[in-house]
């Protein structure tokens, strides 16, 4: 197994980040960082980073793989804080023991993937309305559990899920290390992972091909919903609490990082390596803002001013491989 | 090692009375009363050289305030300040601070029981006495009885949460005679607000008495709304700002308390020195001076934010 | 053709609705084991429909199907690729964004003992079936990045990796060109051999008598009547199909061609094509001929304004053009009917009647506001002309057979007054009742003084109506041939390059 | 059902059949319906008056959002562009008549820049309209902090005129109702009976082959973004009339409620389809939703699920009814 992956890393890396056009922002943002603030690279800013960046990236490895079957999830917040809420809301309320607190918020994360994989699926509901839609339930089915209130939690092992580290490195990013690699794996060598490709890139000829295009983007949805959930179960452990209102820029937050890894809307584009750069890119920036200062007005201005700016580059370069692909003929005579 | 070695700097700094860096985390830097806020702190603190100031703002995202602390505990800053967006949710950052060595100062809203083990004090003002001081108002106002409408803010945050009970617990207490008909959120926007009123309006008309608005702009929303369908009605803010204060004194509502940013800011900065510095705080919690803000005395109050 | 009388696919009594029309009405039809069996009928005669249901595609309102004796309902395509029908749609039905091998395997990719796919073997095996196929293609490109003609062979190769009874083709050869044909033929003659089975939609007769063993004609939805091969004759097919005459021979001018209105002067795109240069004159029909990818498409973007030439010159009525974009070369009248229809050319979701009106918007519209009476006027006038079936002007576009929808693409530019009509690909997968007619109303638009370029890969087409034949080579101007001097031959031999 | 969306001659008779054939007002009119029986103050003249004037800012948003997504694209940055032009039209202080004037044109120019700029970039770009649009979101929203400090801004006295922007009445019914309903029947005109909204049309189907028949892809995508910035702009100013003191965030959030509506209102993301009428009735579904939860004092927790449920309720009888129709 590892082998393979390390494989296919070798193999396809170099070409790997040619194509990553976020890069142009990562490495510069990267050197300029390291210049203008000493505590970046110190392992605690690194580990806080890395927590940050752990619990977007969860999320992501569902998010691209809806992404990919040229789908989407908004609700991804919402499940986020459901899940917090039941996870807490089982062990301290109910007074379950913790794994089955962590395993119940997880369960809700999925059941809510499912439903709305179900929605999409079987009633056809185009899926930003749809998740829109459950987006909206399931918030309110967070506060109504809650009553508005935070369930604040009293199994103190449970933060180490959160906050702890395995030596030196926190124990959020050794989930997300864990879950990349599965959806990584699941998307190059499973039948279904390829699907999902062939669904994005031509969902009728994946029919008509025998894709059982329902049932792969029922389960794109329901794995979706099941990052969120790990996310949330997460986040729950991190705050020690089950707050029913976290959350809500995290579909927007994801869908952008993935976007700015190279994956498509119209799906059938881009890869979960290179949308984890997105991720990346995104909590470095606002770690390094953080450090270096800025202003937050301005931080905003200057994250809007560097999305356009992968968007021209992104472009423009699109634009000359194209031509490069195009013009072919003749080459070989002249 | 890296994370006890920032946590022994501050102390050091501290000894030889240099430069001292206070941090901020603000909930987000975007609402009115906070930028208020950190104008009057950063004003503040540009007149002593000796202190230089980060303000980090989440943006209203509980998992950012947790990672704002994560930076400050990186660079490790000598104080942090810290107004929650969730009282509960801040606790383990709180946790983790006190764990690096580093003093944190809750200010402006205060963390669950829970932290209070991990900060050194309260500084600012209450929304839980907010909401009291609200109840006592308009009992002031309706003779301490009739029918009462409530426009909440953001349904879940800690602070509409407080002012509700704060309200509730003095109705109680105090004995006043209220009937609540109805409750709606209006998420801190007036134009919501608006919109809530005129709702209320037309579901109960003039048999409301009074409407507890929990902050001056949806309050003073409420006042035109009121005023333009030609009832009266008490009306009771929270917060004293610009805009509440010039709604009493257009008769658009009942009243308000003030809560001074400047004070509030002014207040937090001298604390923090006091602590950097190892001196005790007065008290544990330091709740700022709300006067109460009626027509009776509007003029002294300009507003601030 | 050993014919053992036991049918493996018998389809009894079909009945199939959309919306406003009724597709097929009680089809019944057979296929024995080891036989070819053609499928024509004109353009919405209910072809595709038909073995769409068998493809489990759509579902039928009524009626059975059995296959290999056993009664089938296929509710998903997955169930019928597994009961062993293979199927290649009308439609391209390949994923661009993935490899050729990809592709191929396509539901059933190759694993390894831990269940995981096995690229190595996937691309090994892809490229097998790709060199026994002759097909000059690597296993690891994407497909997007083909051409048309190439990516409708992956289909073909992905139908033929199947170990199946049955394959299906729906219209295979309409974007292939001779060479791949060739292929494609031998093939199908191959897997008859095998005692499988074949069912092949066309609507090039040739082929049909060439191939098939024997004939299933639909019209209007019903079935006229299956027939053995040896008991027709192309007259009496084409009777079937149509129920009336159908004079399918050469249509050349009866005037002589006027002005020059287009001069072409050495155009180059480095890269695409080379030195190009030709005249058009007012009433002439010029055919461009070539092999599949020789530039023929990308020199008349060039002359629509699509893309910009980077030398030469092109003039228009003896003054030099500048074409910034199509909307330049509208305004010099000038219409263009792109290949693809699809991509290019419909706008799906939009009614027949915006599909035709659009080019001409901004001339019946006044200040900007449409006028809808005049444009209900032209709708209905060029429905009756070009004898457009659809249930109304009002039909979203995307609900017509190709034939039709070509039609209305065509009825688009002949609303604008062309003077110069750019035509690729006129009748790609259109049925020879709409071909002839097509064919005919190219001639007499040309009779009345417009200028016609047609691109066509089919050598029968570019002969029969031609005044004149351009032939590229690899972006390059091979000949330039008057229609009398010019033979299949003569033209197959300049486009490839060999020298007689 | 799968007829175009294009509106036939001689509409009247055929106007209220159409609208019966659309998900959206039937789910409506049911809700009407159960809500009046539920709480019969409802119907009355005035809370219908107050339902129009409550959804007329968001239903201003959605004309432009409904014109941009049929182009094809998204607009996400209207809640900032809404928020910049409240911010600068309150802050201009229109506290008389020229200051007025001013007050009005300069947000709507605003609102006018930055759909060109989201126009340029998505157009000349090619580039994904969802990630420009939050780029320009970031930045507007970033610039008008900046702008105002972060601090609120207010003014006293405004005109009459300014105030008579969303407090006046025009025969008995409130300004904004008027100005949305104008707005929206403009829209609807040229959607309908222009060119240019045949093009937006053509070009939400099938980019290519519009530019193919000479339409002018890029202008008309630019135009579809300069109109839903000036819708926002307009939006915003009636907002800056109804509160005339904001906090500099006012608006952020609004472009996914209008968002909801126009999908509400069976508006195609993936463009090409939409009638602004059906919008209206997204519009007003909304708001109908929320105004009787208030009526009815409904909780927020429960006033969230009501809401989540009805939506996924009426989008789910759309797409059943749509089902027939190919793909
Ligand atoms: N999805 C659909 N919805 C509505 N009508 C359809 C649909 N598919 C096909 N039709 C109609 O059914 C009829 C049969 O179409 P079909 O595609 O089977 O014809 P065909 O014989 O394959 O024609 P062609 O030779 O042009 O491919 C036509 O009138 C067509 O308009
Ligand atoms: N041999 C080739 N090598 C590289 N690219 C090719 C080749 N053939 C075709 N292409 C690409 O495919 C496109 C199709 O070529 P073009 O349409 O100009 O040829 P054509 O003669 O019109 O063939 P067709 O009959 O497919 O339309 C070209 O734009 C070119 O980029
Ligand atoms: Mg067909
Ligand atoms: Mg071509």
């Amino acid at each position: 197994m590892k082998n393979i992956i390390q494989k296919s890393l070798q193999s396809g890396f170099v070409t790997f980040l040619k194509n990553q056009k976020v890069l142009a922002i990562l490495i510069p943002l990267l050197i300029l960082v390291s210049t203008q603030s000493n505590k970046f690279w110190s392992l605690y800013n690194l580990q806080g980073l890395w927590v940050i960046i752990a619990m977007d990236g969860i999320m992501l490895v569902g998010m691209v793989m809806v992404m990919l079957t040229a789908g989407l999830d908004l609700s991804i917040g919402a499940i986020m804080s459901l899940a917090g809420v039941i996870c807490v809301y089982l062990m301290n309320e109910l007074g379950l023991p913790m794994w089955a607190g962590i395993l119940g918020g997880i369960l809700v994360g999925a059941l809510g993937g499912a439903m709305n994989g179900l929605f999409i699926t079987a009633f056809k509901i185009n899926p930003f309305i749809a998740t829109l839609g459950t987006m909206i339930t399931f918030e309110g089915l967070a506060m109504t559990i809650t009553d508005g209130y935070p369930v604040v939690n009293k199994v103190l092992i449970f933060s180490e899920i959160g906050r702890g580290k395995l030596g030196i490195i926190p124990i959020p990013a050794i989930i997300l290390a864990m879950i990349f690699t599965a959806g990584v794996i699941f998307l190059h060598y499973t039948e279904t992972g390829r699907s999902i490709y062939a669904i994005g890139g031509n969902e009728e000829a994946a029919h008509a091909s025998g894709i059982r295009v329902k049932r792969v983007k029922f389960i794109t949805y329901t794995i979706c919903g099941l990052t969120a959930g790990i996310s949330g179960v997460i986040l729950a452990s991190r705050l020690s609490t089950g707050s029913p209102i976290v959350g809500s820029d995290s579909a927007l937050n994801v869908i952008t990082a993935a976007m700015l890894g190279g994956i498509s809307m119209s799906g059938g584009v881009g890869t979960l390596e290179g949308a984890f750069l997105g991720v990346l890119t995104m909590g470095v920036l606002s770690n390094s803002f953080n450090m270096m200062n800025i202003q937050a007005y301005y931080q905003q201005v200057i994250k809007g001013i560097l999305l356009l700016v992968v968007i021209v580059i992104d472009r423009v370069s699109a634009n000359s491989r194209k031509k490069a692909l195009e013009r072919t003929r003749g080459k070989n005579q002249a | 090692a890296c994370a006890s070695a920032s946590a022994e700097e501050p102390a050091a700094a501290a000894a030889e009375g240099k430069h001292l860096t206070i941090a901020y985390s603000a909930p987000n830097a975007g609402w009115p009363y906070i930028a208020a806020w950190i104008g009057a702190f950063e004003a503040a603190a540009a007149e002593d050289p000796d202190v230089d100031v980060v303000v980090l703002s989440a943006e209203g995202d509980v998992a950012q305030q947790a990672a704002d602390f994560d930076t400050l505990i990186a660079q490790g800053v000598d104080v942090i300040l810290v107004c929650s967006l969730d009282g509960d949710a801040i606790v383990p950052s709180l946790k983790a601070a006190s764990e690096a060595g580093i003093p944190v100062l809750a200010v402006s809203n205060e963390p669950s029981e829970d932290g209070q083990q991990y900060i050194v004090g309260y500084s600012g003002p209450d929304d839980y006495v907010q909401g009291k001081i609200a109840a006592d108002l308009m009992a002031k106002a309706l003779d301490n009885k009739g029918n009462i409408v409530i426009i909440e803010g953001t349904p879940g945050q800690s602070t509409t949460n407080l002012r509700n009970q704060g309200f509730m617990d003095q109705m109680e207490e105090k004995g006043y005679d209220f009937t609540i008909l109805a409750q709606q959120t209006a998420n801190w926007d007036p134009v919501q607000a608006k919109a809530v009123m005129e709702d209320f309006i037309t579901a109960y008309g003039d048999q409301i008495d009074g409407v507890f608005s929990q902050d001056d702009n949806t309050a003073a929303a409420a006042g035109e709304v009121v005023r333009d369908a030609g009832l009266k009605m008490a009306i009771v803010g929270t917060g004293g700002s610009k805009n509440g204060t010039q709604a009493i004194r257009d008769g658009l509502i009942y009243g308000t308390m003030d809560q001074s940013p400047t004070t509030d800011a002014e207040q937090a900065l001298k604390f923090a020195k006091m602590i950097a510095n190892g001196e005790e705080l007065p008290e544990r919690r330091n709740i700022i001076p709300m006067p109460e803000i009626t027509a009776e005395n509007a003029d002294q109050f300009p507003g601030e934010w | 053709m050993e014919n053992n009388g036991k049918p493996i696919l018998q389809m009894e009594n079909i009945n199939k609705y959309f919306p406003g029309v009724h597709a097929l009405r009680g089809v019944s039809f057979t296929v024995l084991p080891g036989e070819v069996h053609a499928l024509v009928g004109e353009n919405g005669a209910g072809k595709s429909t038909l073995i769409k249901i068998l493809a489990g595609i759509h579902h039928p309102d009524s009626g059975q199907i059995i296959w290999n004796d056993q009664p089938v309902s296929f509710q998903t395509p997955f169930e019928a690729w597994n009961s062993g029908i293979a199927t290649i749609h009308q439609e391209l039905m390949v994923v661009p964004q993935l490899s050729v091998a990809e592709n191929i395997f396509l539901g059933r990719l190759p694993r390894t003992s831990a269940n995981l796919i096995d690229h190595k073997e996937m691309y090994r095996k892809a490229q097998d079936i790709l060199d026994h196929l002759d097909i000059n293609l690597d296993a690891h490109e994407l497909v997007g990045n083909l051409p048309i003609a190439m990516q409708q062979m992956v289909e073909i190769a992905k139908a033929l990796s199947f170990d199946t009874q049955l394959i299906v083709m729906d219209e295979p050869t309409s974007a292939l060109s001779q060479h791949e044909i060739d292929i494609l033929f031998d093939r199908i003659k191959r897997i008859r051999e095998q005692g499988k089975s074949v069912i092949f939609i066309t609507h090039k007769l040739d082929e049909v008598f060439y191939l098939a063993d024997r004939v299933t004609v639909l019209r209007d939805g019903s079935s006229v009547g299956t027939q053995d091969i040896h008991e027709l004759t192309k007259d009496k097919l084409v009777r079937m199909m149509v129920d009336r005459d159908i004079r399918v021979g050469t249509l050349h001018a009866q005037r002589k061609p006027g002005k020059k209105i287009l001069e072409v002067q050495n155009i180059t795109i480095d890269g695409l094509f080379y030195d190009i240069s030709f005249d058009l004159h007012e009433g002439e029909i010029l055919g461009l001929a070539g092999l599949v990818g020789s530039g023929r498409s990308d020199v008349v973007s060039a002359l629509f304004g699509i893309r910009k030439i980077e030398e030469g010159q092109i003039l228009v009525n003896g003054k030099r053009a500048r074409f910034h974009g199509p909307q330049d070369a509208i305004a010099a009248h000038i219409g263009f009917v792109p290949e693809n229809r699809k991509e290019e050319g419909l706008l799906m979701r939009m009614s027949v009647l915006e599909n035709l009106v659009m080019p001409s918007t901004p001339a019946t519209s006044r200040k900007g506001l449409l006028n809808s009476a005049v444009e209900s006027r032209i709708a209905d006038e060029f429905i009756e002309k070009l004898s457009i079936q659809t249930p109304s002007k009002w039909q979203f576009i995307g609900n017509l057979s190709g034939g039709n929808q070509q039609k209305v693409i065509l009825a688009r530019w002949l609303n604008i007054s062309p003077k110069i009509l750019i035509i690729d690909e006129p009748t790609r997968g259109i049925d020879v009742g709409a071909r002839s007619e097509i064919h005919k109303l190219l001639r007499s638009y040309a009779e009345d003084g417009v200028g016609i370029i047609m691109i066509s890969s089919e050598m029968e087409e570019v002969l029969s109506i031609s005044d004149r034949i351009v032939v590229l080579r690899d972006g390059r101007v091979a000949a330039s041939l008057n229609s009398d001097q010019a033979t299949q031959e003569t033209i197959v031999s300049y486009a490839l390059g060999v020298t007689k | 059902m799968n007829e175009s969306n294009i509106k036939k001659p001689n509409a009247v008779a055929s106007f209220f059949r159409n609208l019966s054939g659309q998900t959206i007002w039937m789910v409506f009119a049911v809700l009407v319906i159960t809500i009046s029986l539920m709480e019969p103050k409802f119907i009355s003249s005035s809370n219908i008056l107050n339902v129009l004037r409550q959804v007329s800012i968001v239903g201003l948003i959605s004309l432009g959002m409904t014109v941009v997504l049929i182009g094809g694209n998204f607009d996400l940055s209207t809640g900032a562009i809404l928020t910049l032009a409240a911010v600068v039209s309150v802050n201009i202080g229109p506290e008389n008549g020229p200051l007025t004037a001013l007050a009005i044109i300069i947000p709507l120019l605003l609102g006018v820049f930055v759909g060109l700029l989201n126009g340029l970039l998505v157009g000349l770009l090619k580039a994904n309209s969802i990630i420009v649009t939050v780029g320009t979101q970031f930045m507007v929203a970033g610039a008008t902090l900046i702008y105002t400090g972060g601090q609120h801004v207010w003014v006293w006295s405004p005109t009459q005129f300014y105030e008579a922007i969303s407090g006046g009445y025009l025969m008995g019914i409130p300004n904004p109702i008027f100005i949305f309903l104008i707005l929206t029947v403009i829209t609807q005109i040229i959607l309908k009976r222009t060119s240019f909204g045949r093009y937006v049309y053509a070009l939400g189907n099938n980019d290519d082959a519009s530019r193919l028949m000479g339409i002018k892809t890029n202008l008309i995508r630019m135009s579809t973004y300069v109109f839903s910035g000036f819708t926002a702009a307009a939006a915003g100013i009636l907002l800056a009339s109804r509160v005339k003191n904001l906090d500099p965030t006012i608006g952020l959030g609004y472009e996914f409620q209008a968002l909801t509506a126009v999908v509400l209102g069976g508006t195609k993301t993936s463009g090409g389809e939409g009638r602004i009428y059906n919008t209206l009735a997204g519009v007003l579904t909304l708001g109908i939703i929320s105004n009787s939860m208030t009526l009815l004092n409904i909780s927020y927790n429960l006033q969230l699920l009501i809401r989540g449920l009805i939506l996924l309720t009426a989008v789910a009888i759309d797409a059943k009814r749509n089902q027939s129709v190919a793909r």
